[in-house]
């Protein structure tokens, strides 16, 4: 245990997994250092996103320990779903991580598909990929966003990044009905076939997205007040981000390559030709930049699906639009959400609700190393660590 | 004076024409005292209506750099007295006014545990000391509050208050985060205030007097008949100018430096027990102080109120001097609207590591500068490169220890 | 002129002795400051600008910090008011003697110095003047002053943490 | 990568004392899983990361699931040759018996390192009343941290082992598990936050509801599990 | 060079503010209680109740109170009362109506399941988003009269979706009228061909059904 007790203190300094970030943390009982300053961030609070709630322990300037408390947006998502037949989770899973509502569903209609055994036409394959892709440019360019807020901008990189965020929301409320709230994909396809226009329109946007990211970069990315206020900042390494489960942009940052749209292929990504990127320090420039190159990686992508979308119809003819009673039986699909790998367990026992539903919050696990993170850092950095790791209040606590 | 002032064109001779007028109109011993108060009350209005100005003017900036519009609702009740409805949003020019009324009505909560007094003078001392910066400010040719010798050190003297001010407003709150704030925003006023005064120091240097006036009047030279002779086209001057406006930023507590009051987790700084009047008296302090300090680089580097070209000089003089002024406003606004924040540390110490050490290196060139000020033909080009490489070599060394293993990385790409 | 002399004296001295009457030690420490600017004042009154300036902005401007930061860092600030013990007779004497021989001292140095009698208007000394003045026979005199007053900061603050631990039980 | 049952042998013949099983999912995905004894679920669990053939360094999800009781009649078809020489006739037997509830958590183990698929392990406790601890594997795999104190926060499995085991969603003062299958919801109207005018009348009827049902049924329904924690 | 990157900020910030002068996607504002962004025509707020004429909507509701759309909604928002007698619908068939059909707005989450599952196309998404209430018990409660509006309304807003709804139901009621004919000329038949064969009991060739329609 290091001096300051906290549970990073599991593992022994000599394992890999020992927290590594930041200067070594002075012992606390030397004459120079006054005693503790105990400061609770959140959950009302103008830099943790959403209810989040910090409590920290400083001694002058350096973060001590650094407990996480989570509960305040707890609704018991899985109790609801325990309660409701198979479809009428589908408009619940939007509420989860609400700020990429089609991917997760996308893992929702997976899951439910693979404990049902149901088969899914190409047309709508192409149709997730696509949904999937631009809702990882919405929530990237919302991150990349909210991280420059809490270094400190005033609100202007946040406000450029919305601007392109709103015209790919507005496409999704012309396709689905709703900007955030899509419930559009069902088990065994999607719900609307969208226009040759909405597709032309879609396809433009997306063709000059680049623009703003290159607008963005020369902004921001050579930028010597974010080069000293991100680089060298909570830094994690390979062997404790994998044991720590971090999963996404965070663990690509620290140099693993691990991105399940190329693991598990799901879907048709075995078709796409993509990169994925990768970092070597595993600090906080590192999960900015990893997250801007994967935003040009998802254009490449729509690319190569506007142009090899099929005709065809988009749900399975066969497959059934209400009343879902699969066998009994247990299913875990899993898909590579912008925040990283969102699972669904379900466990069916024959009845028309779920006997068990499970989520698996991406944002809750990787904030695991947090406290290693933050160790030995600054209040203010602990703000810019927590705006790299993307966290979603509806998806930690659900 | 008068003879001088008959000549000059009748724009220039407008507001003392003005002034004397109302001062005859007073019984002859009220004279000297009316003659100083309708200067003080000139300033006082002047800087104020600057002051609601330019609040509007960088929020209405600022949207317009973030692709949106400023405020510019706040207008004229719909059933007001106006005979014809003019637009009445008026585009927002009501904005500070109705700020004002807001701030005015807004309650003003003194904690419990306060210390009363401190906690009601904090302000008060704020605002007077910086209103009080304004004296010696050359606005025009004539228009000058008060003339004295010893101009620069009476600007700073008046202007070091504020430390004491921010002390008494951190302390006297008694709230743990507002004297931690109290703390950090004293260290970085006292970190900045030695680069401020050494941006300065050469520019006594090299004309050898403290009087603002006769500074300005210094730089009231033209060559060639359109190259005017402001400091800041000296490589010393435009170093000390540099250096002048990152202090300044950091004296105001304006954008990169802005720690005390926007900082993430201690809310609101040492301003977090203060609401109602006594919070928009803190703001309008600040603006004062960051008024006061451009007009101070105006007048030191930018020329004061001496038109860029001979010919341009049928333009009043002071109309000159306040277009250099919104200038150096409308550039601070301009990096409130794209730089990001600070750290403590990293504050201090690119104040302690990078513009002291700069500072110092300037007041070095500027001596060179002035003692080879009768070179002439090529040898004037030899001192030009050498005074720009007093300034140019030490900025890149220091700038790399700075700035030493931070840089854009490049990326690799799995198999 | 001299209503104007004996208002500045009385500010000056006024705030002085208020601020040795006072229990917090913060307010002392700005009444002290209140009594810095009425010498200031003086100066001011006696047509002497820069040095005046210079008085405001070296002992407003940066001593006080230095006094103000003194307190805070020792913890005297918190008016935990150190308990007086019982007055004994020969502290009190101690206290006269000490008081009365250092009145003698002075004292007898006012009367000692021939004043100059009031010349007719003050030497008007130019800014420049003054500098080359300061620069050229003063300027050991003005190294050593800077050096004394970073020495007396970081002794005090140095003095106050040392002790701390002792401090630490009755502060608890 | 090798089937449950291949893993199983190696299990065993790696640890001949473990209880290790394999739980066929009958479902369509057929993700089929191994079911570890509690006794020595870590030291396998440490084998399984540090195995070179396996190297499943990354825990993805552990999940929490609540098995109460449950009667099964099971029929059993027997053909009883009538003694009387005539045809022998189909008896069906139905025996009712009752299968213990249990609370089991559910570990998916990837391997980043060799990029292979789901290995899923089970852990059951003893009964859902008294004996529900478990060995937390948080030691062996960190992300497990957050997730085993969601379980026992919403199912009450005590994880012995855990640095940190405390209460992650809901506030420490409560007492109950809300994802049990048996878990009855407390009169919300007490935790209603700003308790104002009208909902404090209907309060008011629902608790003296309760007190008239309370007081006609005098034996009081106790929830068998708030005691436990 | 030190200072490089800050620059580059400054030229993009100035590059927008001189943008939005003459650049429109540059300021993106729109000014909203005098300008409206044009809402699409998928958009989906809150549902409602389509009745086929406008000026007798509780006569002519096309639900039948199936109960489908209560049973899947999510949140359980919808409360239906189905009517004792029958009344003939819009094809002249004696269907249910609903005499109770509350939706708590305030509890509905806008997700159109309901619309999804409806077999009769009886109740639709609409798209009023300026609601105000003072009281959330009562006001948001929204009943039978205020939930229902026109088919022509619903043209109005979802002209698209509207036509394809009509046209299918179009096509089922003609479908449905041929079979009424088929199957009435069946039975026609079936009566002629009864009387003349009382004698005959022989086993009748068995009626070829009715061509099905498709």
């Amino acid at each position: 245990m290091n001096p300051s007790g906290n549970s990073c203190g599991s593992f022994p300094a000599a394992s890999p997994f020992a927290p590594v970030a930041g200067p070594i943390v002075r012992s606390v009982t030397d004459p120079f250092h006054g005693d503790l300053l105990e400061v609770s961030m959140g959950p009302q609070h103008p830099s943790t996103h959403g209810v989040f709630r910090m409590v920290a322990t400083l001694d002058g300037e350096q973060i001590v320990k650094l407990k996480p408390v989570f509960g305040y947006l707890h609704r018991n998502h899985e109790k609801i779903a325990e309660n409701t037949s198979y479809l009428a989770s589908m408009p619940y899973t939007d509420r989860l991580d609400y700020l990429c509502s089609l991917s997760t569903n996308w893992a929702y209609a997976f899951a439910a598909e693979k404990l049902l055994g149901q088969p899914v036409p190409d047309r709508a394959q192409y149709l997730r990929i696509i949904l999937a892709e631009m809702t990882r440019l919405v929530n990237h360019s919302c991150l990349v966003g909210f991280l420059f807020n809490d270094l400190g901008t005033s609100f202007t990189p946040l406000l450029y990044a919305f601007r392109e965020r709103e015209k790919i929301i507005d496409l999704f409320e012309s396709l689905t009905g709703s900007r955030m709230m899509c419930n559009y994909q069902r088990f065994g396809g999607c719900r609307v076939d969208p226009t040759p226009e909405w597709l032309e329109a879609a396809r433009k946007l997306v063709e000059n997205f680049p623009r703003f990211l290159d607008e963005y970069e020369r902004m921001l990315t050579g930028n010597e007040i974010m080069l000293a206020r991100t680089q060298g900042i909570g830094r994690v390494n390979a062997a404790q981000a994998i044991n720590a489960g971090l999963t996404g942009p965070v663990l690509r940052a620290s140099g693993v390559d691990y991105d399940l749209r190329k693991v598990d292929a799901y879907g048709f990504y075995g078709r796409m030709d993509f990169r994925v990127p990768l970092g070597d320090h595993g600090d906080t420039y590192d999960r900015y930049m990893i997250r801007i190159l994967e935003m040009r990686e998802s254009v490449k992508i729509l690319a190569q699906a506007f142009r090899d979308l099929p005709a065809g119809p988009i749900m399975d003819p066969k497959a059934k639009q209400r009343g879902h009673r699969p066998k009994a039986g247990e299913a875990y699909g899993r898909i590579e959400g912008p925040k990283g790998e969102i699972g669904f367990h379900l466990i069916s026992d024959g009845s028309p609700n779920p006997y068990r539903y499970r989520v698996r919050p991406p944002s809750l696990i990787n904030l695991t190393l947090l406290e290693d993170m933050c160790l030995g850092h600054t209040l203010a950095d602990s703000v810019v660590i927590l705006g790299s790791i993307d966290i979603v209040l509806g998806e930690v606590d659900r | 004076m008068s003879a001088v002032l008959a000549s000059e064109p009748f724009l220039e001779r407008a507001p003392l024409e003005l002034r004397d007028a109302v001062v005859q109109l007073l019984p002859a011993p009220a004279q000297w005292l009316g003659h100083h108060l309708i200067t003080i009350l000139a300033v006082v209005l002047g800087f104020s209506l600057f002051f609601a100005f330019t609040t509007v003017a960088e929020r209405k900036l600022l949207g317009r750099l973030q692709n949106r519009l400023g405020p510019n609702r706040a207008g004229v009740p719909k059933f007001s007295i106006l005979p014809f409805h003019l637009r009445h949003k008026l585009f927002g020019l009501s904005q500070p006014f109705a700020d004002a009324i807001k701030a005015l009505t807004k309650e003003d909560i003194v904690p419990a545990a306060a210390d009363k007094l401190l906690h009601f003078l904090a302000p008060v001392v704020v605002v007077a000391f910086s209103l009080m910066t304004f004296a010696v400010l050359p606005v025009g040719r004539h228009l000058v509050p008060v003339e004295l010798d010893a101009a620069l050190l009476y600007f700073f003297a008046a202007g070091c208050a504020s430390e004491l001010a921010l002390f008494m407003a951190g302390w006297s709150s008694r709230n743990k985060y507002s004297l931690l704030a109290a703390m950090r925003a004293l260290a970085q006023l006292i970190s900045y205030e030695l680069p401020l005064i050494l941006s300065v120091v050469p520019i006594v240097l090299v004309t050898g007097t403290l009087s603002t006036v006769a500074i300005v009047q210094s730089q009231g030279v033209w060559s060639f008949g359109l190259l005017p002779h402001w400091f800041v086209f000296t490589p010393w001057g435009f170093a000390g100018f540099i250096i002048f406006l990152i202090a300044t930023l950091a004296e105001t507590n304006r954008s990169p430096f802005d720690l005390p009051e926007a900082e993430s987790e201690l809310v609101a700084g040492h301003l977090t027990e203060y609401s109602g009047f006594k919070y928009a008296l803190f703001f309008m302090a600040e603006y004062f102080g960051m008024t006061a300090l451009s007009g101070l680089g105006v007048t030191l580097f930018l020329g004061g109120w001496q038109a860029p070209a001979p010919f341009l000089e049928f333009i009043p003089s002071y109309l000159w001097f306040m277009g250099k002024l919104v200038g150096m406003l409308v550039f601070f606004i301009w990096i409130r609207g794209t730089l990001l924040r600070l750290r403590i540390d990293q504050l201090t110490r690119l104040s302690w590591q990078f513009l002291v050490p700069l500072a110092l290196l300037n007041v070095g060139n500027a001596a060179f500068w002035s003692l080879t000020a009768h070179w002439s033909g090529p040898l004037n080009l030899v001192r030009w490169a050498i005074a720009l490489a007093l300034v140019v070599t030490p900025f890149l060394l220091l700038g790399r220890t700075l700035s030493a293993g931070f840089a854009p990385r490049t990326y690799r790409y799995a198999s | 002129m001299t209503v104007a002399l004996f208002l500045i004296a009385g500010l000056m001295l006024g705030s002085a002795g208020v601020a040795l009457l006072l229990r917090n030690l913060i307010h002392s420490a700005l009444l002290l400051v209140a009594s810095w600017a009425g010498v200031a004042a003086f100066y001011l009154w006696a047509g002497a600008e820069f040095v005046a300036f210079a008085q405001i902005l070296v002992y407003v401007g940066a001593i006080s910090m230095v006094v103000l930061f003194a307190v805070l860092l020792t913890r005297q600030g918190l008016e935990i008011s150190r308990p007086v013990e019982p007055d004994a007779q020969w502290r009190a004497f101690s206290a006269i003697t000490v008081g009365a021989c250092l009145a003698a001292v002075l004292g007898s140095a006012i009367l000692s110095t021939k004043l100059p009698a009031a010349t007719a208007t003050a030497p008007t000394l130019s800014v420049k003047d003054t500098g080359l003045e300061l620069m050229n026979h003063h300027g050991a005199a003005l190294l050593i002053v800077g050096l004394i007053l970073t020495v007396a900061l970081l002794g005090a603050t140095v003095l106050a943490a040392t002790d701390k631990p002792q401090k630490t039980e009755d502060a608890a | 990568m090798e089937t449950v049952e291949q893993l199983r042998d190696r299990l065993l013949a790696r640890f001949p004392s473990a209880a290790v099983a394999a739980v066929t999912n009958p479902g369509a995905a057929a993700e089929h899983s191994l079911l570890l004894g509690a006794a020595q679920a870590r030291e396998i669990a440490e084998f399984l990361r540090d195995d070179p053939v396996l190297r499943l360094d990354y825990c993805s999800n552990v999940t929490g699931i609540d098995w109460p009781e449950k009667e099964i009649t099971d029929t059993v078809k027997s053909t009883v040759p009538d003694p009387a020489g005539g045809p022998s006739k189909v008896v069906e037997t139905k025996t009712v018996r009752v299968e213990p509830g249990y609370l089991e958590a559910v570990y998916f183990l990837y391997s980043m390192a060799l990029k292979h698929g789901p290995v899923i392990v089970r852990l059951r406790t003893a009964n859902r009343t008294d004996a529900v601890t478990l060995p937390s594997l948080t030691p062996v795999w960190r992300s497990c941290d957050f997730q085993e104190r969601e379980i026992f926060d919403l199912f009450g499995i005590v994880f012995s082992g855990h640095p940190d085991l405390r209460r992650l969603l809901l506030w420490d003062e409560f007492v109950d598990h809300p994802m049990r299958k048996d878990y009855v919801e407390p009169d919300d109207y007490e935790w209603e936050p700003t308790a104002h005018d009208e909902v404090l009348v209907r309060a008011k009827a629902h608790q003296a509801a309760v007190a008239a049902a309370a007081a006609a049924a005098p034996v009081p329904v106790v929830n068998p599990t708030s005691s436990a924690s | 060079m030190l200072g490089t990157g800050i620059l580059n900020g400054l030229a993009v910030t100035a590059k927008n503010f001189l943008g939005s002068f003459h650049d429109p996607a540059r300021l993106v504002t729109v000014e909203y209680p005098e300008q409206h962004i044009p809402v699409p025509e998928a958009y989906r707020n809150f549902p409602f109740l389509v009745s086929e004429s406008a000026d007798d909507p509780m006569g002519t509701l096309r639900c039948v109170s199936c109960l489908t759309c209560e049973k899947e909604c999510p949140p359980q928002c919808i409360v239906i009362v189905r009517s004792k007698d029958k009344k003939p619908d819009a094809t002249g068939k004696a269907q249910f109506y609903p005499t109770v059909f509350n939706i708590d707005t305030s509890v509905c989450m806008g997700c159109q399941i309901c619309v999804e599952v409806c077999p009769f196309d009886s109740i639709k998404m609409d798209k009023v988003f300026e609601i105000t209430a003072t009281n959330r018990f009562t006001e948001l409660l929204l009943n039978r009269e205020q939930l229902a509006k026109s088919n022509a309304y619903y043209h109005q807003i979802h002209p698209v979706e509207a036509a394809e709804v009509d046209g299918r139901l179009a096509a089922e009621r003609l479908a449905a009228e041929e079979k009424a004919k088929a199957a009435a000329a069946a039975k026609a038949a079936a009566a002629a061909a009864k009387p003349a064969a009382p004698a005959a009991p022989a086993v009748p060739a068995p009626q070829t059904p009715p061509p099905a329609t498709p």
